[in-house]
């Protein structure tokens, strides 16, 4: 009894890190989809960049890992305006399968700048002395740094949710993603919504993608190893929606770390088909507007 | 009619540029290893100590004769890349040998091609047992992870009680795991656990947590080297179960030696078998190991991979002394079933004759830290030990 | 004279909003038949239902006295109802002959077959032809359909739908996007429609539906208001009551 | 040129037709080195082929065709390697009937559905077969991938060789048969009717058309056309590894077919043609390079060539024919 529930608490607290990381990336790629009606598989390319920058500002420009984290948003952010207006913004109208392969052009770009700079192998982060260890409570031990990323997500993701309930920009966003033409008659700028949301959801998946580099090691194949997870957190949180990717990460997270704790032998298998089970069953994902 | 001519002149002269094969004394050597992907870097290892291993030994060569290395990548475990590249370097570059292969699965899809085309592999890392008994033309200058991992579980047992075992879930990690199950419960240990970890960029995090969960003495892994076994080491560290009096063993791949200045405070303690460590106390190691850095720089490591790869150009080498430079392959596999040097940098290795797989010496190493710098110390050896799996299991 | 198409009590709700509210709706075979009302008064949603593009909340649907309500789009398609649409649903990427052509094909239940040429089918190239023929059309048969201009686009809309040899059209809004002064083309291919069919046609444009209808349905609120010939229901007061802003705005 | 179902466009095979295959008798003799490239392109080719019928004609947008090219390759190769059945034809008919039972069956479950769902449905059916091959080791060797796979000779007659010269032949033959039922498929009525629902299906369904039905029987189709491809790949390499089933292949094979053209057929032989052999010229010198450019070429065809290659060479020879057309007859439509 007392094992199971080690490992019940063991398995909760890893997959919370997991999900907590997996939702910073991902709910950018919910917002946007659902907001631009983009198929944007190249979104893990975002998070890959903010695990390179963290990196290199910590080992290259010493830089502290707090600052770190900050340079890899805003670099990351202002990236990806640029990709905004020059590439994506040329594809809003145009066919799903046009989106995709675009998409998909800008992975094996990506792919390739990263091992041309950075080469194939996985980038170590030298976390500060202070992220490392253990951290004990009720006489367990929890890793320090994995304590750090759920504490920084429940965090980010308050912040998050309050902007978008609260503030004007979240107001525009949601009526945006409710209805586009409606918000466009009633004088809403589109393009700058558009443009500021990319904005952030992309430094947000740079975030994520610095923060979670211990856990998603960031090499040259990030963006196409890790984009079905990124998918199915969107796909089952339902698009355009905050809280359903927030929800669906948590699960995928732990059911993930749960299916490594208890039945390796399974591997991904399990979450797979729990996905397309839902995906049948809800079409538009647990918290999308249903068709 | 006149375009269709043109056609048939362009069609024809690619094929004959493409076409031009290997001068009478140049020998080829068809290389491939892993040079791009996440485990890039022991394509490099491989290839420096081949290129270091000419460079030193140009005058061994027969007078006329000429080697050439033709290169190929096949970008991390892909055995069908692997195959098709060892059927393009057999039939478009008509290589004398085939050499290199990092990984297991490659030099299995391999195996039937050296066979039908008559041309002696020499496997310079690969270590699953089954590799040489799949053709009589596949000889290995590496180890098999029997060898390591089956005195690993003998020693463990006189020890511990209670081990936990993570491999990587390919062969090489199937073989480890069975090779220290024996070792170990033969001696009388228990196995109270195990697990199989994905190939490529885990993170080990969860699966170090069910080890330290299921309370060993021991934790016994086997890992693809490289950057990964930076990442194992970090979990085990992070996880606190070497605080929690949990001990890490393996074979010697959890503790690379290029790795070992990134892994921090971690893998002290650890106690690992293998055939090669670069702290080895061998005038041999000592040479090479200069060789290496007056090549490549101080602060350029070898490793078991460099040295496996460094022999096994010594051996073709042999092979191509003897026979002049005139490549015949069943003479070839006959030389290199005899080839023995006392004098590797890991000591004295020898072919076995009746399976063409590598006898050594293994060695039981403690990870400490030695005038400041982590080091895998040698602290037992294990004389000719043989790949077990074929003795226990009659193989050839 | 018979029924060709009827609702009783047809409801639909989309959470509170009530958007079709007990519609008990009669249309007589042969009959030219209009749906009016402002917009958002639920005039497409109810075309909707009874195509079976939306399943009502409840009520049922008859066709030719058989009840479809649970039908699908293409059973009742087989049972001789056919649309065209507000706007322009059509094969962009096909010519003008193909469009028609695909109709006629599926109508003759030959649609699926895999393995003759589809141009061995002369019949149905043959009869796609005719039609485009009796509307007009013949000399723009092999256009591209995206090249065509729009007011022979709307024509080809109203052509797939007679391909498939409807008992009941339904017409939503077919001058839709069409310049006034051009309607008339609309309006004589409308009254050279097959006697037999039964019509129903959703128009804004007022000219057209009192040239064009027998009799005439008001939907305000998801609800009948009112139905009449053209002259009843010009001369009720609640219609202008309705109206008044709505024609010019 | 387009190839599309039409009623009133002749089904004829036009002499340019014919010359992939003219070309492709004569590389067999004068590329003998080449052979095994060769029977490479040419699966690859049918695979294409098999996508160009879901994706440009049928419009169905999938990243997970490579769960039937796996399963051809799998079947085959599980066959000869765990149950002994080394007959090619035999493997071959396996291959086939496992792929239209699990694109039947998948088909009808994931057809209803469209955009980004329809698009993580294919993707997480791909990923798990892939899971299923990783961890199955004892059927499918895992990561190790599935190695003793020994194919019988052809009839008893042709042997697979070393330098891949009956494999080239054997892959050639089926590649001719499968792209003569694809073509008649395509402009039949039936592939008329897809083109119908890739343009317009919501207008489909409204003239009565199963269009479920038909994007179903595409589906089916193109799986087993798949599945012929994953089975040559097999009996041509005699080893199957998990790649054949990866994200990164399937998002590889739709690089070659946009290359070559999207919804024309032959856009799916230029396609894998121009890549394999740029692939084996260039790539092996510059890896880095080549995926580089790989994705810049795939964003410019996106952003200014959706036609692909094929696209081009339309546009330029409308281009050459306009400007003699004061001479030149009727236009072909």
């Amino acid at each position: 009894m007392q094992e199971l529930i080690a490992s019940l608490v063991s398995v909760a607290f890893h997959g919370t890190a997991y999900g907590m990381i997996l939702y910073v990336i991902s709910v950018g790629l919910s917002v946007t989809m659902g907001l631009m009606g983009f198929a944007n598989l190249a979104h893990g390319v975002f998070a890959m960049a903010g695990g390179y920058l963290l990196t290199t500002a910590m080992d290259s420009w010493g830089v502290p890992f707090p600052l770190a984290l900050v340079i890899s948003f805003v670099l990351v952010a202002l990236g990806s305006v640029v990709l905004e207006r020059l590439l994506y913004a040329r594809l809003y109208s145009a066919g799903e399968l046009a989106q995709v392969l675009f998409t998909i052009g800008l992975i094996f770009i990506a792919t390739a700048v990263a091992r041309l700079i950075y080469g194939t192998l996985q980038q170590p982060v030298h976390l500060p002395e202070y992220m490392k260890g253990q951290f004990s409570l009720l006489g367990r031990d929890f890793p320090t740094y994995r304590v750090f990323i759920i504490l920084f997500g429940a965090a980010l993701v308050s912040a998050l949710w309050f902007g978008v309930e609260r503030t004007r920009f979240g107001a525009m966003v949601r009526a945006a993603v409710d209805n586009r033409a409606m918000a466009q008659s009633v004088g809403i700028d589109t393009q700058m919504l558009f443009m500021a949301t990319f904005a952030l959801g992309s430094g947000l998946a740079g975030l994520g993608g610095a923060l979670g580099a211990e856990i998603i090691a960031i090499q040259p194949s990030y963006p196409f190893e890790h984009l079905i997870y990124f998918l199915i957190v969107v796909a089952v949180g339902g698009l355009g929606s905050l809280r359903g990717p927030f929800v669906a990460a948590l699960v995928i997270g732990i059911a993930d770390t749960a299916c490594k704790y208890w039945v390796p032998e399974f591997g991904a298998f399990l979450i797979y088909v729990a996905t397309i089970l839902l995906l049948l069953w809800r079409p538009a994902g647990l918290f999308g507007r249903q068709a | 009619m006149k375009s269709r001519t043109a056609f048939k002149i362009g069609l024809g002269l690619v094929a004959s540029v493409l076409a031009m094969s290997a001068t009478a004394q140049t020998v080829k050597i068809g290389f491939i290893s892993t040079y791009s992907g996440p485990m890039a870097s022991l394509g490099e290892e491989m290839e420096r100590a081949v290129k270091l291993y000419m460079k030193l030994n140009g005058d061994k060569l027969p007078a006329g004769v000429k080697v050439e290395l033709v290169a190929r990548d096949d970008g991390g475990p892909n055995p069908d890349k692997g195959k098709q590249l060892a059927q393009e370097l057999i039939v478009r570059d008509h290589v004398n040998f085939l050499a290199g292969v990092v990984w297991t699965p490659s030099a299995i899809a391999i195996a039937p091609l050296v066979t039908e085309a008559k041309v002696p592999f020499i496997v310079m890392n690969a270590g699953g047992s089954v590799i040489t008994t799949l053709s009589p033309y596949i000889v290995r200058t590496s180890f098999t992870l029997w060898q390591a991992a089956y005195p690993m579980g003998q020693w463990a047992a006189k020890k511990y009680k209670r081990a936990y075992i993570a491999v990587s879930d390919f062969a090489p990690g199937h073989d480890s795991e069975a090779a220290f199950e024996k070792g170990f419960v033969t001696g009388g240990g228990e196995i109270v656990g195990r697990v199989r970890m994905p190939v490529s960029n885990p993170d080990f995090i969860p699966f170090m947590q069910r080890a330290k969960d299921a309370k060993p003495d021991i934790v016994f892994s086997f890992i693809p080297g490289g950057v990964q076994s930076t990442q194992i080491m970090k979990a085990f560290g992070d996880l606190g179960l070497a605080k929690a009096g949990v001990k890490f063993v393996g074979t010697g791949d959890i503790v690379s030696d290029e790795e070992l200045p990134n892994m921090g405070d971690a893998p002290l303690g650890a106690v690992t078998a293998h055939h090669y460590s670069t702290a080895g106390d061998r005038p041999a190691n000592k040479a090479f190991l200069a060789a290496w850095h007056k090549e490549y720089g101080a602060k350029a490591t070898p490793n078991f991979l460099s040295v496996a790869s460094y022999d096994g150009m010594d051996a073709i080498y042999t092979a191509i002394r003897e026979q002049n430079g005139k490549i015949d392959p069943d003479q070839t596999i006959a030389i290199l079933k005899n080839y023995k040097n006392p004098n590797s940098p890991r000591g004295p290795i020898a072919i076995d004759p009746e399976t063409r797989d590598i006898i050594q010496n293994e060695y039981i190493r403690e990870t400490r830290r030695v005038n400041g710098e982590m080091a895998n110390v040698e602290i037992e050896t294990i004389p000719d030990a043989k790949d077990y799996w074929k003795v226990f299991n009659g193989k050839k | 004279m018979s029924v060709v198409l009827e609702t009783r009590s047809l409801c639909k709700r989309f959470g509170a909003l009530t958007v079709a509210d007990h519609i008990d709706f009669q249309l007589q075979a042969g009959a030219r038949h209009a749906l009016i009302g402002p917009n958002g008064a639920g005039k497409t949603t109810f075309v909707n239902m009874l195509t079976g593009r939306l399943a009502p909340t409840s009520g049922r649907i008859f066709l030719g006295g058989e009840d479809v309500s649970t039908l699908s789009q293409r059973e009742r398609v087989r049972r001789g109802l056919g649309r065209t649409f507000q706007i322009n649903s059509l094969f962009r990427g096909l010519s003008v002959v193909d469009n028609v052509a695909l109709a006629v094909a599926e109508r003759r239940g030959m649609g699926g077959r895999l393995f003759r040429s589809a141009s061995s089918y002369a019949d149905v190239r043959d009869e796609a032809m005719a039609l485009l023929a009796s509307l007009g059309l013949a000399e723009d048969a092999q256009v591209n359909l995206a090249n065509l201009a729009y007011g022979k686009q709307r024509l080809v809309e109203i052509a797939i739908t007679l391909a498939m040899k409807p008992r009941v059209l339904l017409l939503d809004e077919p001058a839709a996007g069409v310049p006034s002064i051009e309607t008339h083309r609309i309006l004589d291919v409308l009254d050279a429609l097959p006697a037999e069919i039964g019509i129903l046609i959703i128009e804004h444009d007022m000219d057209l539906v009192f040239r064009f209808a027998k009799r005439i349905t008001i939907l305000v609120n998801g609800a009948t208001l009112l139905e009449g010939t053209p002259e009843e229901i010009a001369a009720d007061p609640r219609v202008r009551e309705v109206y008044l802003g709505e024609r010019h705005d | 040129m387009r190839h599309n179902g039409s009623y009133s466009a002749s089904p004829r095979i036009g002499l340019i037709e014919w010359l992939p295959w003219l070309l492709g008798v004569a590389a067999f003799f004068y590329l003998p080195e080449y052979l095994s490239l060769g029977a490479r392109i040419l699966v690859y080719i049918l695979y294409a082929l098999s996508v160009d019928l879901v994706v440009g004609y049928a419009g169905i947008v999938t990243l997970g065709h490579s769960a039937f090219f796996g399963l051809g390759a799998y079947a085959a190769g599980i066959l000869s390697a765990k149950v002994g059945v080394t007959d090619p034809m035999l493997q071959m008919l396996v291959a086939i009937a496992s792929c239209a039972l699990l694109g039947a069956a998948t088909g009808a479950l994931i057809l209803r559905t469209r955009g980004l769902t329809l698009l993580m449905l294919t993707l997480a059916i791909a990923a798990i077969l892939l899971e299923v091959a990783n961890k199955a080791t004892s059927i499918t060797g895992g990561a190790d991938g599935l190695s003793g796979i020994t194919v019988a000779p052809i009839f008893g007659l042709f042997r697979f060789d070393l330098f891949g010269k009956t494999a080239y032949w054997m892959c050639l033959v089926v590649l001719f048969i499968c792209w003569w039922i694809t073509r008649r498929i395509i402009y039949s009525p039936f592939g008329a009717s897809l083109v119908g629902i890739r343009e317009n299906h919501v207008r489909m369904a409204s003239i009565g058309s199963p269009v479920s039905m038909r994007l179903l029987t595409a589906y089916t189709l193109s799986a087993m056309l798949a599945g012929v491809a994953g089975a040559l790949l097999t009996q041509t390499n005699q080893f199957v590894g998990l790649n054949v089933l990866s994200f990164e292949s399937a998002g590889e094979l739709l690089v070659m077919l946009i290359l070559g053209g999207v919804g024309r057929i032959y856009g799916a032989f230029v396609g894998p043609i121009v890549y394999m052999i740029a692939q084996d010229q260039l790539a092996k010198q510059f890896p880095e390079y080549w995926s580089l450019g790989i994705g810049v070429l795939l964003v410019a065809i996106v952003l200014f060539a959706r036609g692909g290659l094929l696209g081009i060479v339309d546009l330029v020879v409308a281009h050459a024919k306009r400007g003699k057309s004061a001479f030149a007859g009727k236009e072909a439509p």
